[in-house]
């Protein structure tokens, strides 16, 4: 769906394609749209970044989002809305995402932590105050947390699938912007944070990520190691874009975009950070895709 | 009675004149110091902007590449904005203002609308936000449109107009009234004819004024939700928007992701100055211009 | 409204012979608030006359004019009784239009207040807001009205020009050629001199000698002398009551009332 | 009426009197804009109306699921989540704390500058410097926030170590010298209004003029001073974007200004930015807090308006 | 300052016998901007002697009197030359500090203007910013300053109270108390009664009268009766002039200049 010829509305596409949901996706699909537009000029696409569970707020309901992007996958209860509600909803993995936990650049001591090291900073019940509790030779400094808030799909699958639901600290720093997260982390010498990988990516020069020991010595974060059976698996998540069907029946753009995402998926993942899908789950989604075509 | 010393007096004389010098010099030194932060913070925006502003940064749409990204939008956004509120206020704030000088009894109701758009003056602009999102946005449906922004915006900036234009129908002399109603002209064709033309350069200094308001406030529009990405320009009041104010919010928060993003917000910050300033001299001119005239 | 054509002749002082009274004032009383202005005032008024109202300051004069056309009534206070015939109509009346009213009957102001517009446009506004819309007609009466005030010829160059740059006196008459322009059957004017030099005002009172061949005028002045060159009846006026009223010569040469005498010979005032 | 001046004229009030038969539409209007008008003008009171309504219907929401003991004593707010905690007190204390810093700095500089310009300044000098005051007042609040974040904060942080990246210093120093004009002109009007007379008796007695202004002319002005400082602190609770983009969104109970804090303004912006879906505790929390600072600013509106309404009648 | 001591006798007019001059002018000039407001003034003001400053409106007379104590610098666009010696010191000298002049040289003005302060507070303000800071001190300078200024009696029992509940002639005589509370060597008083009713303005002339004893007077006022009444000098200006500067008697019973007689005839002014 090529629209070169902005006149002939019949081949073009028009109308608007809302999206809302996870902000680990959004720099993906925020370039998405924006390579969307340049093909299709009179269809407008609006992304926006409530995060994934704020998202699925907004999607589940009449006239909602036609997109949510989420880093998690639907819960039951969502499901149950979303049946209740009427509303179809094709699950789209776009691209694969790696827990990444950061620390200050000025921090040298903690470039390497064991995956239970981890587990045990962000567990309040493990009492860990100052780093020096963590290990001896560490600074006895205090520990600063931080983490996006429970709008985020990144702080479900950290508390649900890392921590196994236990209490984060008391104290954590949670926020709503992953921008303000950089932020903070790039300005506390003191301070470790975890979210998905692109945020990192785009900021190494401002933060520094840990290299997690797994039990098979430390493992960097990267696009190579962030698989699905890569060595960086046990923190990998896929995020993905949920469609609502009934939307994209109705509005062809809406359909036309979903397409278009899945063709140019592991393109743009590159691009923002991600890693990519792998080629059968990409043709998969497109073949679930075209069917729904007239 | 002899307490007044004269010697004692002439000695502490000089202390007493020295305090008063220092603290000409003090109030000096604070009276400057707003002019100084003025200063300093002109100086950093425009440092900031160098190089950004340049004909692309006018003319292209929103993106996420910085060096491709440009205000048009915001622009649009904000003459739509514009499209609603003046008209919106011109008739609320100038209505009431004859209301209240012109047919009103003077008397309890009159002073009780009186106070309340005092009151109103005073009411933090993110209320006004969440009176947009729950009447305009929500329950008119409207959605986070041009028309519901702009409304909002018009009843936030409607103190400034109307007390600006109840000043300028005050100061039309009863003479002028007189001579009009002694043709036989009845109330209405006065005020028409007579009072509004003649209050008119009042009246329009309140409305650019209220108007610059409107330009410069951010939270209402973020409370009632603009999209963190929209690229599309907006064709009509029901389309979603963004504006100036609101894309410096987002560049500046974003500018922890992006460091460049800091640039385009100092740029845009830059242009919105320009605006603001532009509309004041308009506004002072008129004022001077028609000052003196009866 | 034939029923109180009856009454006028009773009610009056003065005699009317055959001419037409244009406004009969009865019985009439008002108060701003507490303070009584005027009181238990009984006046004829009579077609095509200059009639002036004299009085110390303060004595109810404009009130007194500006109840003939219900401007009084701008002030929020006022409380009137009694009646006023215009053209055996009571203008008091609730039913009376005061836009008609006015329409029938104009006002010139002790300060000229010509309207911040063009000259043409301030001679224009009266018939424009009575519906006159065809620019021929308005040209028309534009010149008309102008020449009629006798100030044709000082601004036909410069109709389009705002009003404010005329001088005092020249703003004054300008303001009788905008009355002229609803060809009013009455022209009130309270004291439409006292704001202009000499010249001036002897081109004013040159002009309303002239226009009383077309219309009946109720003038208030300070000036005697004023009031002795260019009236026909003269009512004197103090503490809110009629003290005399008479034709002018009488008043003048020959007062019947001490206090009138005292005032004209300037004893106080 | 037939005039018989000889020359041909216009008969005027024939014409007028042959248009008011048809002008019966223009009485119509005549009667129906004053009631047009009284709709309008009482629009701004409708606007208070929704104010308060919107607030009030779901903040009463809110206190059903939230005791309202529970909300103005808690000092744990954590909005978000299966534990969630609405405890209103952290940000109170960020909106008190952020507000004292800004008036800290506007209240002493703001007075001095009115002082300087209404009894120190030559005609010449104040006519500069206003309109500078004026432009400082006219910069939206948006680019107040730009400049603390961008450069309040990261020139504090060299001298103060312990300053987070994100606080309630910095915003509140930005938001006072954005409240100086404010402050500075309102209690300049208030100086200015004291007669002359009173100067000159002081001047006579050998005062300098420190001391005509400090013991004369600012107890004179008192009232209308002390309603320049209230409007401000109604300015600066009600103030958003500054504390939004500068303090960070820490929900700390804390009085601690080198910490991240969040005001009631900034949660606003922050619950509304995450797009709370109506009807849940969340979403009612947003009109509850709004609601708290919606009362703040009119008591602190209220009160003004009594200080300088009683400051006016003085003389 | 000796070396202008000579010049006193040369340029005054009046003989001065042995008593001390306070206040020597000498040909003093001053302009508001272009106006030529005082013209070539030379005076002396004697101690212990009330000197009345009398002329027509507009002739200088408050200018003259704010010159004394440099008040008129508060006008921007003053301009000055000559010389004024008080006490033998030129203060017209930049170094001359005016804070130091007006703590000798007292005034009263016009209308009155007590501070929005208690009545004590208005008195202590004085001797407060010269540095008396004992309460006790202070306390008796208040009495002692109202009791000076024939108020006392009436406003013992309310001192704590606000000044402006106090009626005009109280307020004048409670700023000459304000005044004595420094206890200055020279008043100055610019028709200090002008704002009073007759009684008030009786009391403020007794008053001054026995505070003669204790300072040096200069009183500017409008009334001619005034003048003869409390003063031993009088001055009348004229046009920014000084006409005609004699003992009080000789000016109203004998003036030199014809235009002074006209003057104090009431033929003008
Ligand atoms: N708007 C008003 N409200 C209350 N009292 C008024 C008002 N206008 C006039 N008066 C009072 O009514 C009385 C008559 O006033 P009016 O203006 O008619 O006097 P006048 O004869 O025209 O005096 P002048 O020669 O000074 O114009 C006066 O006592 C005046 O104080
Ligand atoms: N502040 C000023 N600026 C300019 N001219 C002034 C000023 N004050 C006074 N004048 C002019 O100086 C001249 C003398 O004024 P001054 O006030 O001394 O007169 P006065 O004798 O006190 O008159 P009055 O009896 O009315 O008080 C007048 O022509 C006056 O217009
Ligand atoms: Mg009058
Ligand atoms: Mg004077
Ligand atoms: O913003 P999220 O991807 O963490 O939901």
């Amino acid at each position: 769906a090529c629209g070169g010829d902005s006149k002939d509305n019949a081949d073009g596409l028009e109308g608007s394609v809302v999206i809302d949901g996870s902000g680990t996706v959004f720099p993906f699909m925020a370039k998405m749209g924006e390579n969307y537009m340049g093909e299709q000029e009179n269809v407008s696409v609006e992304v926006s970044r409530a995060g994934t569970s704020a998202g699925f707020k907004k999607f589940l309901v009449e006239n909602g989002t036609d997109f949510n992007n989420a880093s998690r996958s639907i819960k039951d209860e969502e499901k149950a809305e979303a049946e209740k509600q009427g509303i179809e909803v094709q699950e789209l993995k776009v691209a694969l995402d790696g827990i990444t936990i950061v620390i200050n650049k000025d921090n040298d001591w903690a470039k390497e932590l064991t995956k239970q090291e981890i587990i045990d900073i962000f567990t309040a019940s493990k009492g860990k105050k100052n780093w020096s509790d963590v290990r001896p030779d560490f600074p006895n400094e205090p520990i600063k947390t931080y983490g996006p808030n429970e709008n985020h799909g990144t702080y479900e699958f950290f508390y649900e699938k890392i921590l196994e639901e236990q209490a984060l600290p008391e104290k954590i720093n949670l926020q709503q912007d992953y921008s303000t997260l950089v932020d903070l982390v790039s300005k506390d010498k003191n301070a470790i944070g975890f979210f998905g990988f692109g945020y990192y990516d785009n900021n190494k020069d401002k933060l520094s990520a840990v290299n997690v020991d797994f039990g098979q010595g430390p493992v960097e974060p990267s696009l190579d190691t962030i698989k699905e059976d890569g060595d960086y698996a046990e923190f990998t998540r896929p995020v993905f874009t949920y469609l609502n069907v009934n939307h994209a029946k109705e509005k062809p753009q809406v359909l036309d975009y979903a397409i278009y995402t899945m063709e140019n998926a592991q393109e743009v993942a590159k691009e923002t950070g991600f890693a990519p899908l792998s080629d059968e789950d990409k043709q998969a989604a497109l073949d679930a895709l075209n069917g729904l075509k007239k | 009675m002899k307490y007044i010393d004269t010697t004692v007096v002439e000695r502490k004389m000089g202390k007493r004149l020295l305090a008063n010098k220092i603290a000409r010099l003090v109030f000096l030194l604070a009276t400057f110091f707003g002019t100084a932060v003025l200063a300093v913070l002109i100086y950093r925006v425009v440092s900031d902007s160098m190089g950004w502003i340049d004909k692309d940064f006018l003319l292209n749409k929103l993106s996420t590449d910085p060096e491709r990204a440009g205000i048009l939008g915001a622009i649009y956004g904000t003459l739509w904005l514009m499209a609603v509120v003046a008209p919106a206020t011109m008739i609320l704030g100038v209505g009431t203002a004859i209301y209240l000088e012109e047919y009103a009894k003077k008397g309890k109701f009159q002073s009780f609308i009186q106070t309340n758009i005092s009151n109103l003056a005073g009411v933090p602009s993110v209320v006004f936000g969440i009176l947009g999102l729950t009447i305009f946005a929500r329950a008119l449906g409207l959605g986070s449109v041009v028309l519901a922004g702009g409304l909002t915006m018009a009843l936030l900036v409607l103190p400034v107009v109307v007390v600006a234009s109840q000043e300028a129908i005050r100061a039309v002399p009863q003479f002028l009234r007189e001579a009009s109603y002694g043709m036989g002209a009845t109330k209405w064709q006065t005020i028409k004819n007579v009072v509004l033309p003649a209050a008119l350069p009042g009246i329009l200094t309140g409305v650019i004024l209220a108007l610059s308001r409107a330009i410069g406030e951010t939270a209402p529009l973020v409370v009632i939700g603009i999209p963190a990405l929209l690229i599309p320009l907006p064709n009509g009041i029901l389309d979603k928007f963004t504006v100036l104010p609101v894309q410096i919010y987002y560049w500046t928060v974003d500018s922890a992701l992006t460091a460049e993003y800091a640039n385009l917000a100092a740029a845009t910050i830059v242009i919105l100055l320009i605006v603001l300033f532009a509309m004041n001299s308009i506004a002072i001119i008129i004022r001077n211009k028609f000052q003196k005239r009866f | 409204m034939g029923i109180t054509a009856g009454n006028i002749n009773g009610t009056s002082a003065q005699g009317i012979g055959k001419k037409n009274i244009v406004y009969s004032t009865q019985d009439l009383n008002l108060w701003y608030g507490d303070g009584h202005a005027l009181k238990s005032i009984n006046l004829d008024i009579i077609e095509n006359e200059v009639t002036a109202i004299i009085g110390p300051s303060g004595c109810g004069k404009s009130t007194y004019i500006k109840t003939l056309n219900r401007m009084v009534e701008l002030v929020p206070t006022v409380r009137i009784s009694g009646e006023i015939l215009y053209r055996e109509r009571n203008i008091l009346d609730k039913e009376y239009k005061v836009e008609d009213l006015r329409t029938r009957v104009g006002m010139v102001f002790q300060k000229p207040n010509p309207f911040p517009k063009s000259i043409y446009e301030n001679i224009a506004y009266g018939p424009k807001i009575h519906g006159i819309k065809n620019k021929k007609v308005l040209d028309e009466i534009v010149e008309q009205s102008l020449r009629g005030a006798a100030i044709w010829d000082e601004v036909k160059d410069r109709l389009h020009q705002n009003a404010y740059g005329l001088s005092g006196g020249q703003q004054q008459r300008l303001c009788i050629a905008r009355c002229l322009a609803i060809e009013p059957d009455v022209i009130l004017m309270d004291e439409p001199t006292s704001a202009l030099d000499p010249i001036s005002t002897l081109k004013v009172e040159e002009l309303v000698q002239e226009l009383k061949k077309d219309f009946s005028i109720i003038i208030v002045t300070h000036n005697m002398q004023q009031a002795s060159r260019i009236s026909d009846k003269t009512a004197f006026f103090l503490n809110g009551e009629v003290i005399e009223f008479a034709e002018t010569s009488t008043i003048f040469s020959n007062p019947s009332d001490k206090r009138t005498e005292d005032y004209i010979s300037g004893r106080f005032g | 009426m037939d005039r018989t001046t000889g020359e041909k004229r216009l008969d005027i009030s024939g014409l007028i009197e042959k248009k008011k038969k048809t002008a019966s539409v223009g009485t119509i209007a005549e009667k129906m804009i004053p009631g047009i008008l009284f709709g309008i003008a009482a629009i701004s009171v409708l606007t208070t109306i929704g104010i308060v309504l919107t607030l009030l219907t779901e903040t009463v929401l809110f206190f059903k699921e939230v005791p309202f003991l529970d909300f103005f004593t808690g000092t744990k707010l954590k909005p978000l989540g299966k534990d969630a905690v609405f405890g209103v007190l952290p940000l109170l204390t960020g909106t008190l704390l952020s507000t004292a810093i800004a008036m800290a700095v506007a209240i002493p500089i703001g007075l001095m500058t009115a002082v300087f310009l209404s009894e120190y300044a030559s005609e010449k000098l104040r006519k500069i410097l206003k309109p500078m005051l004026e432009i400082l007042a006219g910069i939206p609040t948006i680019v107040y926030g730009f400049f603390a974040f961008t450069f309040v904060t990261p020139l504090l942080r060299s001298f103060i170590p312990g300053l987070e990246p994100t606080n309630i210093l910095s915003p509140g120093i930005v938001m006072g010298i954005m409240i100086i004009p404010m402050v500075a002109s309102l209690s300049e009007d208030a100086m200015s209004a004291v007669p002359n007379a009173m100067r000159e008796g002081a001047l006579a007695l050998g005062a300098t003029k420190l001391e005509v202004t400090w013991k004369v002319v600012v107890p004179a002005a008192i009232s209308g001073i002390i309603a320049s400082f209230v409007l401000g602190i109604s300015r600066a609770i009600g103030e958003t974007m500054i504390v939004a983009i500068a303090s960070g969104s820490s929900k700390n109970f804390t009085f601690d200004v080198t910490q991240s804090m969040q005001t009631m303004t900034a949660y606003i912006v922050e619950v509304t930015g995450g797009e709370a879906a109506a009807g849940t505790t969340l979403y009612y929390s947003l009109y509850a807090v709004a609601m708290t600072l919606f009362v703040f600013t009119l008591i602190m509106n209220l009160v003004a308006q009594y200080v300088s309404r009683r400051f006016r009648e003085e003389y």
